[in-house]
């Protein structure tokens, strides 16, 4: 048998996913054996150039993670769908946007601003900011330029499959390599999973008719380790969140944040977290109920972590414009499906 | 003809014992309580009156037998109202408990679990608002897993449980994601551009109505004839089944307002569900504001059961002020 | 109104009212105060001069609030006496009436309230009552819809002398209205609000209707009820003609009113029971049938007599059935809705039969009383041995008693009404109260415990509320547990604080001392001698090792029957809690003591002979 | 007070019909109440305050030379006056009479516990056996009436009072707290049943 050519890229990340395969261990001997790397700059030295060399679909499969924020993102998504025959979006930035898809609640410019300028620890005096140009002596500098909005992999480029986390779990994501090697992939397109929710894997105890008067935020309590979060008052993704990740931060006594995205079902994670929580609330009067409402600190960044990018509020927000977009042109509208 | 044998005295003892059919006796049969109740518009055979009466006179068999019994909702709209004090709901759960010790079972329809997808993450257990849900240890595919389970008796399908399922587990018939989405976008009205962007003379709204906050029946009967395509009603059993995502997902298409109407504080037909459909168009509210889209445009809007013509006039309200936000809504772009 | 403004033998002294009431049956003394009305009665003719030159309209009360009157007025054209007045609170002081008035100089802006004293065989007490403000029942819309109104507000609109002249108009157009709703039952028969059903509104919205109808043939009007309530002489019959005439009877209670904004027409929702079907009726005005309540100043009155209210806030009668006009309180009588609702006929009736009670006082010589009165036993009396003391004058409500030092206190019997306080205040047992003393109190008390003292809970009643309670609980037959047992006294302030301890030392499980409620005293302030004095006791108590717990003060009043009930009720729960063995032990712990306090009882006669009795008795068990 | 003459008691259970009767045995308490120390006859009756009730006891009194007289059955604030009237009437002074109230105060109570309710009913009857051996005749007093009534409130039930007292020639004061005496009537239109002015 031959080995099959394999390609890992990042776009805008931090790098976790690719620890997430560093993570694979000693699995990473046995992928050796029956996989070629041939291109994975955050671990080897690779040009654009040599994909670029690369025959159409020279590629057997491709793991991309990170989301599309530069025009630079974008054209390796199109160069690596391109050169690839098999196209997974690997992990929650390239699934959903994941947190720097939050940044398009203030969109690039002010995102740019708050990185170059204003976070305390910023020093930057004169308050320069990266320019797409700069003429120097020795000739012109150039930077990519940002996208308008943050946008997921899918929206750029037609994807073949999706592997959810932040990062992705090394034993889901050798589960889904063993998959593709065996040839017997799902047919739903979602890798690296597990049925149900987060909660199907929680072994936390729920009383189930334990409703809430307020809510609050993970460091303001120390959490009973034995009791579902959510009759405790504390925020917990873990009803809305796809399983996967095996439970892993509320077993560390933190509640789930929602990486693994939403169940097969449910089209927008951040409106059935919503509506789950509400379901929860302990008010018996309009007053009660926004008194309620007013505990949850930002909504947005609650609900909508891992998926704002991806989500229908901010399709809702695309309609008004953004102003000028240098990936709009590049971007592939998805069919809306609930 | 009802024979003296038939009027069994034990049969209203055993109603005056069980806890909440103390006050069975105190009906003078006045029809408050029938005039008040709202169920008789999907369920004309039901009248609270009667079915104390008939409890009243003993008739056992009548009574324990009959659908009717099953279909108060205990939105207990009728007990403040009461002259007698007597607490109508409690009375009908007394009789449904003698009911069920008689093998007598709710015709339904009732909420139902998939086995499969559902996680028992509890969310609909706390959701109800009748306590109808348990998380129950059951065989799924050879696996124990603990699971929710819908007590049919106590399910007044309200449908609080389809929307709140974070996993789409839960199901009821006709008022399911996809059916209510159908109505939502039928004849491809979703698909047409908004006031707000430009491409429409007027607001487009899209109005999700509470079955119970339209009381006036002439009202009720125009308002199906209302969709136009500038409007489009669709209706629910509670505004507490409101789906947040077909709110988001029609202002992702284009649709300038939504309105979520549903019953006055206090009067929801189903105990809480207004509260829950208050808490999620708060929510939406707070979340448009932050991503920059104006929050006037979905609107929880409430009528109470003395007010007529509430509809028409909220709808316009809502249109008003689609109407106030053009210029800012298309010239914003962010701060 | 005119015959008894007419009346030799009658004096009508409008815009008064009764301050304060004092004496007996027989000699009553009342202090009425009229309020000034800032015209003089004497001088002013009535001639209404005034009137169109004053600028200040008010609404007038006499016409339900829905037309003016100015600021100097009579209520009406037919008033009596016809005198003008003027209202203070809305006149701006412009003088312009005085001005109108003239020569007659009638008006004087001095006048002051002005008090006078008269002197009274018997009262008569019929102060009417109020009617309920439906405005609260929010179903029935009164207050936010214009074209829902009152009977009371009908009356004036159909009333010929009414601010419309008679025309039926609706508040909210001015339009007759075609289609008329009545509702009956509206605060009345709703455990909400009254419980009892008002008596004459069935009447008088059938009047109402007939009157109309006559008037408007083509007027469709509909009266929605739970029962015709028809039961006096031709009342039926009255009916059945209503019925005739075309008028609609729909047998439902109606649920809600809603009102379409845009025509103001009214939509009823109402189950027909004939049909078991529900109706939306519209109509273009509905009127509600309201209940009669009783006046807001109800409690002021009855504190000023020391009457008692029935549940219901009307003034509780002596007895229901055999003393339905007598108030509880000798030489007082009641006539009209005072009493309870009623129509008018009725009303007309209860005022013959009160005259004709308080007749009997008043065409009397004299009139036999009580002999219940309390008397001093001069030897025992500190104050005759030159001591400074006087407890028991401080006590007595009536200034019956003189105390000088150096004389024995002395007792002017034609002033006691025999309360009791002075006998129980008196440190010296010098003071006895007839029919009522220590030894026939402690002779009763014995035999109640003589059998297992520490299961019952002994309960001293005053006459007038706390035995009437009980028996208001006997009436209804609240059932209670059966292991109390009643002594009864005239007043709270007969009873001692030695009858409580004495209790106790007899092994008594509780104690429960139950008087007035302080405005229904019957003897003005005894109940608050009585409350002085028992706050102190639970100190004592539990100095003395008795659990205070067990000893408990409560105010019933004749008419809280089914208080009297829950009291004893928890009372004997309490008892049931309580370690029996336990019990026994504080009581013989605290004998010893008590018997110390209780030395003084033996000096006197009686007291001596009842424990000599005693003793005696015991000694014969010990030798069998 | 000592008492001079030998106590010769009647005691009197009323059944009152089934009211008392219904619940307890009045014989068992009569029963008992002859083993109390002064009592001479103890007897029981279907309706006491009735003519052959009081007609018995009257007869008991001058028969028997009763000098104490116990009355078990309603409230004193029912019956005393008659049966003060019924021992005024037998020549004894009316206050050596004890009534005890065993209907209000407990058959009617204590209906669910029979047992209980004749104990209580004995004690009771021995309570008032107790207090009239102790109690001695008082002197009525009699005081001066004023010929004058007082009407508070002038409606027509105070109108009514007011004219018949005055016609039968009893001066009366007629206190109205608003400025024209009528109340409600005088804002009635025409009135049931006459239909006429209500003025």
């Amino acid at each position: 048998m031959s080995k099959i050519n394999l390609a890992a890229y990042w776009a805008s990340s931090c790098g976790g996913c690719d620890i997430a395969i560093v993570e694979l261990g000693e699995h990473l001997l046995e992928l050796a054996q029956v996989a070629d790397i041939v291109f994975w700059p955050a671990a080897t030295d690779f040009k654009y150039a040599d994909v670029e060399a690369m025959a159409d679909g020279f590629i057997d499969l491709t793991l991309f993670n990170g989301a599309i924020r530069t025009e630079e993102d974008a054209h390796i998504a199109h160069l690596l769908r391109q050169k690839s025959k098999v196209l997974i979006a690997f992990g929650s930035c390239a699934m959903e946007g994941c947190i720097p898809g939050l940044s398009n609640l203030v969109g690039p410019e002010r995102a740019l601003r708050r990185a170059s300028i204003e976070t305390p620890s910023t020093d930057n005096p004169t308050g320069v900011l990266p320019q797409a140009q700069y003429e120097m002596p020795e000739g012109t500098l150039s930077l990519p330029r940002l996208c308008g909005v943050l946008h997921t992999l899918e929206e750029v480029v037609p994807v073949d499959f999706k592997i959810p986390g932040c990062p992705p779990n090394h034993d889901q994501v050798w589960k889904a390599l063993q998959a593709y090697l065996a040839g017997d992939l799902p047919t739903n397109r979602l890798l690296g999973v597990d049925p149900r929710t987060v909660c199907d894997q929680c072994p936390r105890v729920r009383e189930g008719k334990i409703r809430v008067k307020r809510f609050q935020r993970p460091h303001e309590v120390i959490a009973d380790p034995e009791r579902c979060f959510l009759e405790q008052g504390l925020v917990c993704a873990g009803p809305a969140t796809h399983a996967g990740c095996g439970a892993l931060c509320v077993k560390a006594n933190m509640p789930c944040r929602g990486c693994y995205g939403p169940p097969e079902s449910v089209a927008d994670q951040g409106a059935a977290l919503l509506d789950a929580l509400v379901a929860s609330f302990d008010g018996q009067s309009d007053a009660e109920v926004r008194q309620i409402v007013e505990t949850i600190v930002d909504p947005i960044g609650t609900f909508y972590r891992f998926s704002l990018a991806h989500s229908f509020l901010q399709k809702a927000r695309a309609l008004t414009s953004w102003g000028d977009d240098p990936c709009a042109s590049q971007a592939a509208t998805e069919g809306e499906t609930l | 003809m009802i024979r003296p044998e038939q009027m069994d005295r034990r049969f209203v003892e055993e109603i005056l014992a069980e806890p909440g059919g103390e006050h069975l006796l105190t009906c003078w049969s006045c029809g408050t309580c029938a005039a008040t109740c709202l169920v008789r518009r999907f369920n004309p055979a039901f009248n609270p009156r009667l079915i104390l009466h008939k409890a009243g006179l003993g008739l056992r068999e009548a009574v324990l037998s009959s659908a009717e019994i099953w279909a108060c909702s205990a939105c207990d709209a009728c007990y403040p109202r009461c002259p007698q004090g007597i607490h109508i709901s409690d009375v009908m759960r007394a009789i449904r408990n003698l009911a069920i010790r008689a093998g007598y079972e709710a015709p339904g329809p009732a909420a139902q679990v998939d086995a499969a997808t559902c996680s028992g993450c509890a969310v609909c257990t706390r959701a109800c608002p009748y306590a109808a849900i348990e998380r129950k240890p059951q065989m799924v595919n050879g696996q124990e897993r603990t699971i929710a389970w819908v007590d049919r008796n106590l399910c007044q399908a309200c449908g609080i449980c389809v929307a709140a399922c974070p996993s789409g587990a839960m199901s009821l018939e006709a008022m399911n994601d996809a059916e209510l989405l159908t109505r939502v976008a039928a004849g491809g009205w979703l698909e047409q551009p908004g006031f707000l962007q430009g491409a429409s003379d007027a607001p487009r709204l899209l109005a999700f109505v509470c079955q119970w906050s339209i009381r006036a029946e002439e009202e009720w009967e125009r308002l199906q004839g209302l969709n136009d395509e500038h409007l489009r009603v669709v209706i629910l059993p509670c505004s507490g089944r409101v789906e947040p995502a077909h709110v988001l997902l029609a202002l992702s298409k284009g649709v300038d307002g939504v309105l979520v109407m549903g019953c006055h504080e206090g009067e929801c037909h189903y105990q809480r569900g207004t509260y829950l459909g208050r808490g999620k168009v708060a929510l939406l509210n707070e979340m448009m504001a932050a991503v920059g889209l104006a929050p006037q445009r979905v609107r929880f809007a409430e009528s109470s059961a003395l007010e007529r013509r509430a509809f028409e006039r909220q709808v316009a309200a809502l249109r008003e002020a689609i109407a106030a936000l053009r210029p800012a809504e298309i010239s914003e772009v962010r701060g | 109104m005119v015959d008894a403004a007419r009346h030799p033998k009658i004096t009508i002294k409008a815009y008064s009212e009764v301050e304060r009431v004092d004496g007996y049956i027989g000699n009553f003394r009342a202090f009425i105060t009229q309020k000034p009305r800032y015209v003089i009665e004497e001088r002013c003719t009535g001639c209404g001069e005034c009137v169109p030159v004053c600028p200040i309209e008010v609404p007038n009360p006499f016409e339900m609030n829905i037309a003016p009157r100015k600021a100097i007025d009579v209520p009406h054209g037919q008033a009596v006496p016809l005198i003008y007045a003027i209202d203070i609170e809305n006149c701006i002081k412009c003088y312009q009436c005085v001005t109108a008035c003239g020569e007659r100089d009638a008006i004087d802006f001095l006048q002051e309230p002005r008090t006078e004293e008269v002197e009274v065989g018997a009262i008569i007490v019929a102060t009417g009552a109020d009617h309920f403000n439906p405005s609260v029942i929010p179903e029935y819309g009164y207050g936010r819809y214009p074209n829902v109104i009152t009977a009371m507000e009908l009356e004036r609109l159909a009333n010929s002398a009414g601010p419309t002249v008679g025309r039926l108009i609706r508040p909210s157009d001015g339009q007759p209205p075609h289609r008329l709703a009545f509702i009956q039952c509206v605060g009345s028969r709703d455990k909400r609000f009254n419980e009892y059903c008002s008596g004459y509104c069935c009447m008088a919205s059938i009047k109402n209707a007939i009157l109309l109808k006559q008037e408007h043939p083509e007027m469709e009007i509909t009266i929605f009820y739970m029962d015709i309530r028809s039961p006096s002489k031709g009342y039926e019959e009255f009916y059945n003609r209503a019925r005739q005439m075309g008028i609609r009877f729909i047998r439902g209670r109606p649920a809600q009113i809603t009102e379409d904004p845009e025509t103001g027409n009214l939509f009823i929702e109402v189950e027909d029971q004939d049909l078991g079907q529900v109706l939306e009726v519209e109509v273009d005005m509905a009127v509600l049938a309201t209940a009669l309540i009783p006046q807001p100043d109800t409690q002021q009155l009855a504190t000023t007599l020391t009457l008692a209210r029935s549940p219901s806030g009307f003034f509780m009668e002596y007895h229901p059935k055999l003393r339905p006009i007598d108030a509880p309180n000798d030489g007082i009588f009641f006539a009209g809705t005072a009493q309870g609702p009623k129509d008018i006929p009725a009303s007309v009736a209860q005022g013959s039969a009160a005259a004709a009670r308080a007749a009997r006082v008043l065409n009397a010589e004299t009139w036999e009383i009580e002999p219940v009165i309390a008397r001093v036993e001069p030897s025992l009396c500190i104050s005759a041995q030159g001591k400074k003391c006087g407890l028991c004058a401080a006590a007595c409500p009536y200034n019956a008693i003189i105390v000088e030092v150096g004389r024995a206190a002395q007792i002017i019997p034609a002033k006691c009404h025999g309360c009791g306080g002075c006998v129980a205040e008196c440190p010296q047992n010098a003071i006895t109260q007839d029919h009522f003393t220590d030894a026939q109190i402690v002779a009763q008390m014995r035999e109640y415990l003589r059998e297992k003292p520490e299961e019952k809970i002994l309960v001293l009643m005053c006459h007038w509320c706390s035995y009437g309670g009980a028996d208001n609980a006997g009436v209804s037959h609240f059932q209670y547990p059966p292991d109390s047992r009643g002594i009864r006294v005239m007043c709270s302030a007969r009873m001692d604080q030695d009858l409580v301890l004495e209790a106790f030392r007899r092994g008594a499980g509780m104690v429960l001392v139950s008087g007035c409620h302080p405005q229904d005293c019957h003897y003005i302030s005894g109940q608050q001698v009585a409350a002085r004095r028992f706050e102190r006791l639970f100190r004592t108590l539990e100095r003395l090792g008795i659990n205070p717990e067990r000893f408990r003060v409560e105010w019933i009043s004749a008419a809280e029957g089914e208080k009297y009930a829950r009291v004893i009720t928890e009372m004997s729960q309490k008892l049931a809690s309580f370690d029996k063995a336990a019990l026994r032990r504080e009581n013989e712990a605290a004998r010893k003591a008590i018997m110390q306090r209780l030395l003084r009882w033996r000096s006197l006669p009686d007291m001596a002979a009842v424990l000599a009795e005693e003793e005696e008795e015991e000694k014969e068990a010990v030798l069998e | 007070m000592p008492n001079r003459e030998p106590l010769r008691i009647g005691v009197y259970v009323c059944s009152c019909g089934s009211n008392i009767g219904g619940v307890i045995d009045p014989g068992a308490v009569a029963e008992y109440a002859r083993t109390l120390p002064d009592v001479v006859l103890a007897r029981t009756s279907l309706y006491l305050c009735g003519d052959p009730g009081q007609n018995r006891i009257k007869q008991d009194i001058v028969e028997h030379r009763l000098n104490r007289v116990v009355i078990a059955a309603c409230s004193v604030r029912m019956h005393e006056p008659t049966f003060r009237a019924c021992l005024a009437e037998a020549g004894l002074n009316p206050f050596l009479m004890e009534m005890t109230n065993i209907r209000e105060q407990d058959t009617w109570v204590h209906a669910h516990v029979p047992d209980q309710a004749l104990i209580k009913a004995k004690e009771m009857v021995a309570a008032a056996v107790a207090k009239v051996r102790h109690v001695a005749p008082l002197a009525p007093l009699r005081v001066p009436v004023t010929k004058r009534a007082l009407v508070i409130g002038g409606g027509v039930a105070g109108i009514s009072a007011a004219l018949d007292l005055g016609d039968m020639g009893i001066p009366t004061v007629l206190v109205e707290k608003e400025l024209s005496i009528g109340g409600t009537m005088a804002q009635l239109n025409k009135t049931f049943p006459t239909m006429d002015c209500s003025i």
